[in-house]
């Protein structure tokens, strides 16, 4: 019995387990609290931190691929949807479902907004090899500074994999934090009077405007890009769906039941990617460091070219719908609309702003492409 | 490291160049595809005011989707069609009709798996 | 060639040969069963037309099984409010929103896709 | 930098892209419109049409199978549940918990109409020989004249996967025209006096009925033709499911989530099996022509077999609903009412017609299953 | 045409019919019929009985692995779902979401009850290697005991698969029948004042514990038990989606949707593991027996437990709720409440069964994960 | 034999352990969070009765969970059950109702529970 009770003993995970991964597991509380109490992100944040935590229990195997005759854990078979690129695409199925394109269609130029916010994402990307990355994890980290989640997951777990983990933190936790990093930034770069511009109301569009968008940016960005077409074919089915308005069960079902089963599997996988011995490293600290220098200088960048906007329009612009470029729909766009406000409550730039944000989405998405079209 | 920059500056050109093209994709979209339902855009605009603005009509427009919690709206419903609160209405069984329904009532049904098979 | 029109001929009398047999099976199945839950069947003949004929009563069995029967419940509370009987009122469509909606509803769709992206 | 530029030029899909696959995109661009404006059976002709654009894409790689290292394109893994017969069965589980046989049950002579209209799936597979095709190819084309998506796909893509596209995007747009194609064959075939027949009222059908029959017909129909007891099976599972009223939960899953998750994936990479050496064929349009014919023949065998069960019946029988046999429920039943109706305003043979119409379902699975007992 | 006929008639599943496999028919007819008349869990009952029919029909190889340039049966391939251990976690995800843990952790000493109630468990360990089953087989049977059916499933597929079928739909009909087995055990072994005890009510929880209590159960449990992180993990998730209130959809759709086709999938192929060979050996008889002792056993140690909380409480305790800690969630919860009013009319312990029910299910896990890592 | 007897006892005794561990652990989280937010306590101690025994007010909390489109319905309803306009109420909040539901509430929610587990 004595006997028995020993190679119970050694099959608990208590004599294996090390204090990178107690770390580790307060880390994932405290991402976990921050999800539950400070509502960062908590649909994404929760299933990765929940994640990171299984991944760490020593013993558990829960990663472990098959071989020897075993069967693979449980995290291993739902991770391939990662691994094999399935997962991103289809959530931007749903996003695609769920986002109106219209304030872009009524305001193309809005659009050069969006591809000034991927500024940092470039810039970062030599910052990353300044302090050692390698090219393909520089194009990862740099990516944070798109705003754009499954975006990034889709280019780390295809470039630099043994960083998903971090990077996906990263992004997500930034994105919860537009509010916070945005503001100083724009109110630095803009006068009162910029900020108190009116813009003009948006023109209407037509159904067939709304159509014709998603299949001819499907068709040009996957032409000039094959590598986005993944993800950009994928997000504009999902708004053909929506727009189309002959399929609501299908479009209805990319945005709920698909989309939240993928969000979990996603999650929870993506966070098991972070084993202590892949997130305990000083690179993680850098890659914290180089997401937050991503997402300010997208952010300064966007509210720099709204400025050049302001100046060539004659005011008509304002150019705190610039830094509503980084995406993190609606985040950003809410952040323009309140920015504005404090300097004039009367003024709405919300539906301005939404041009620029979904904008961002299309171009994280080709700065993606180009990352891979270079490095995949 | 110099090439690494070129890339950098290369990778925000082709954002840019894509996203400008895009642009003008808009525009030329508008172009051709702006005015064709011109007669829809009125309606539109004339019935979005009357769905926003309207106070002196009950609700017309009602957008649904689905759920159970439908059992207290439907108590509410009946409750305020029989003027009785909805604390006096024991709703004793909402059943499940069973499948003998009318012809019209199998029409639409079926009309529905029409659009699913 | 001539063996495939007797591929063909005989495909059709397996598939005529084997719905003649579901219709022998479906004549016994009702031998054997169609009479098992007369009671049953009485009431469901009761109670159908109760359910269609009543005008003075309000519903009593609504037929819910997602998305569409909701017109019966929107009816009602449209009824109640403006104090006529359901039954009066002819629902003559439920109009989708279009997506060209005011700020304050696109903002808070816009809160939900944050939440989900 | 020149040199990364000609690098990043030669990635794009531009200068492999065929005049072949412009032509494929402006045919997938043909079916968006068909399927968004003229609501050619949406749901799944958006779907297909928009993976025929997605598949022509030159260099995107949607569909190619992983190997040298590389994963596989998002549209190889899922066209796996294409290739693997999985899809159509769960999308029959889900057409079986919509679907009411009752109509059926009650007038169990009904289901020989729906045995009449298979006469198009043999006529046709004898057309198709004398076209060239093969006998696995002809009796995939012949299937068309079923007129039920679901198994000329599951037909397909074991006998000839090379066709598939053309096969379901033919089955699918003639199940959309059958308004069109049949009422002036069943005008022509009919008097005036045989369309006016009103038909007696059905006999109500006991719930233990409506579930031996879900159960005997999968154990009868399977143990003649196990090659049909997938798509059988699944069927009358889902309508089990529905007529045991005690299982609500999976009904609704199986008729909504389930069904529409599936949807999307089978549409997308049916359509993506369409690339321009597959499609861009004489074969094509054969296909396209003797889908038609299969059409055409159907109903009007369905329309001789009402005939005949008039004179039998001493005229209780109205020939119109033996059009309905096609299946593509419920349309083709309702194409009997409404014909009914022209005659006699006061006719309704809608439910006289469902018996045929679901017949109809059961009888292409039957030809389907003979079809794969022989060249399976 | 003679001979073609005669190779239909090869093809069909006719020639090949044992009456064994007419007898496993007629099994799942009456299952069926339990399920469907008699409410029997129709959730898993219902699909798995149909499972069992499909697989067998001669002929129709639903079941047949891949190989020899075939593609495999339809339910082979949903099967991998059991066989890589990847439904049971998914089902407890959506259990976990379902569950109210606040009794537990208001009355934390209940957790004892769901303890004493795994003795069944153990002591049919002993009883089927005594009828010649192997340790691992004895394991999978006496886990019945701990009416859990997504542990017995998951426990089972791991270590003898062989017996699967007969273990699931043991498991299930007994649960099925806890309100018929359990009220002549409760009221043998207890006295007419012990069933009258009216405890007190429970103290409030906060939301603070509420979110503890998964995480921290989690990390203990599966350190202690690594073999059990897969299910007690997902569990847990689930419950901290319900807790968290920050994650609804996910919650929503790990409860329903995701949930639903899980049992779907699960439901059929457990079944379908129910071919003629596997089960109708005197194998199957022994589990069905072994089965009803082991939940005999386990009520009985729970009401016995309950009667030595109540003599240590001064009479606080009433022992009838020991019986909930089988699990069987919320069946036996509700036999504990309907067997203490039949006493006292006034009596209300369904919240104070809920404590010892939920800790059963995770003294069941804890169980299978002792097997598993002595045995696995 | 007697080694697999000793395995049942001993398995029965890691479940014991590990169950009194998780009873401990229970009270320490307790005794740590037990009183954290006692003010979202009595808050909630507040509302609970109010919801299920007023009966001379309308429905002032319905338990939502998602299909935000409902508030309109609801809106709709109460408005009709109060006879004024759904324009004139103003549904300040649809508060969540905590999961401290009392009895008969929770029987009919594990109900459910049972039939999927
Ligand atoms: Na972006
Ligand atoms: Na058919
Ligand atoms: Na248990």
């Amino acid at each position: 019995m004595g006997d028995m009770f020993a190679k119970l003993l050694q099959q608990t995970g208590l004599l294996q387990l090390t204090w990178q991964q107690v770390l580790m597991m307060v880390i994932a509380g405290v991402l976990i609290y921050l999800a539950i109490e400070k509502k960062y992100e908590p649909l994404l944040l929760l299933p990765i931190s929940f994640g990171m935590l299984l991944a760490n229990l020593p013993a558990a195997g829960l990663m472990n691929p098959p071989g020897d005759g075993h069967i693979g854990g449980l995290l291993w078979y739902l991770y391939q949807g990662v691994e094999l690129d399935i997962y991103p695409p289809l959530i931007f199925l749903g996003v695609g479902a769920m986002t109106d394109f219209g304030p872009l269609i009524a305001n193309p130029k809005s659009i050069l907004l969006g591809a000034a916010a991927q500024f940092g994402v470039f810039a970062t990307f030599i910052g990353a090899l300044l302090f050692g990355f390698t090219a393909q994890q520089s194009a990862s980290i740099g990516i944070i500074g798109g705003a754009d989640g499954p975006t990034a997951i889709y280019l780390a777990s295809k470039l630099a994999p043994e960083l998903l983990g971090a990077i996906a933190i990263a992004a997500y936790s930034y994105m919860a934090l537009v509010p916070i990093i945005q503001p100083p930034i724009m109110k630095a770069l803009t006068t009162k009077e910029e900020r108190g511009v009116v813009m003009e109301q948006l023109r209407p569009v037509t159904k067939t405007e709304r159509i014709l968008f998603p299949i001819i940016v499907t068709i040009v960005g996957s032409l000039l890009l094959p590598s986005a077409a993944p993800l950009l074919g994928m997000l504009m089915l999902g708004n053909l769906f929506r727009e189309s308005l002959v399929v609501d069960r299908l479009s209805k079902t990319a945005q709920n039941e698909l989309n939240n089963i993928v969000v979990i599997f996603l999650g929870v996988t993506v966070g098991a990617t972070a084993s202590a011995d892949n997130f305990l490293t000083s690179q993680t600290l850098f890659i914290i460091a180089l997401g937050l220098v991503a997402f300010a200088v997208s952010t300064a960048c966007g509210v720099l070219l709204g400025k050049i906007m302001y100046k060539l329009s004659g005011g008509k612009v304002n150019p705190l719908i610039g830094s509503a470029g980084v995406s993190a729909v609606p985040m950003a766009a809410r952040v323009s609309q309140v920015v504005g406000q404090q300097e004039n409550p009367g003024n709405f730039l919300l539906m301005h702003a939404m041009g620029p944000n979904v904008a961002g989405v299309i171009g994280t998405v080709v700065a993606a492409g180009v990352f891979l079209a270079i490095f995949g | 490291m110099w090439e690494d920059i070129l890339i950098a500056i290369l990778g925000a050109l082709v954002v840019f160049a894509v996203l400008i093209l895009l642009q003008y994709i808009i525009e030329a979209i508008h172009a051709f595809a702006g005015r064709n339902d011109k007669k829809q855009q009125k309606e539109t605009a004339a019935a979005a005011p009357v769905q926003y603005n309207a106070d002196e009509d009950a609700i017309q427009e009602v957008e649904l989707e689905d759920e159970e919690e439908l059992v207290a709206v439907i108590a509410a419903a009946i409750a305020a069609s029989l003027n009785v609160s909805a604390y006096d209405l024991n709703i004793k069984s909402i059943k499940r009709v069973p499948p003998y329904t009318p012809v019209w009532n199998k029409m639409g049904r079926q009309q529905q798996l029409m659009n699913r098979l």
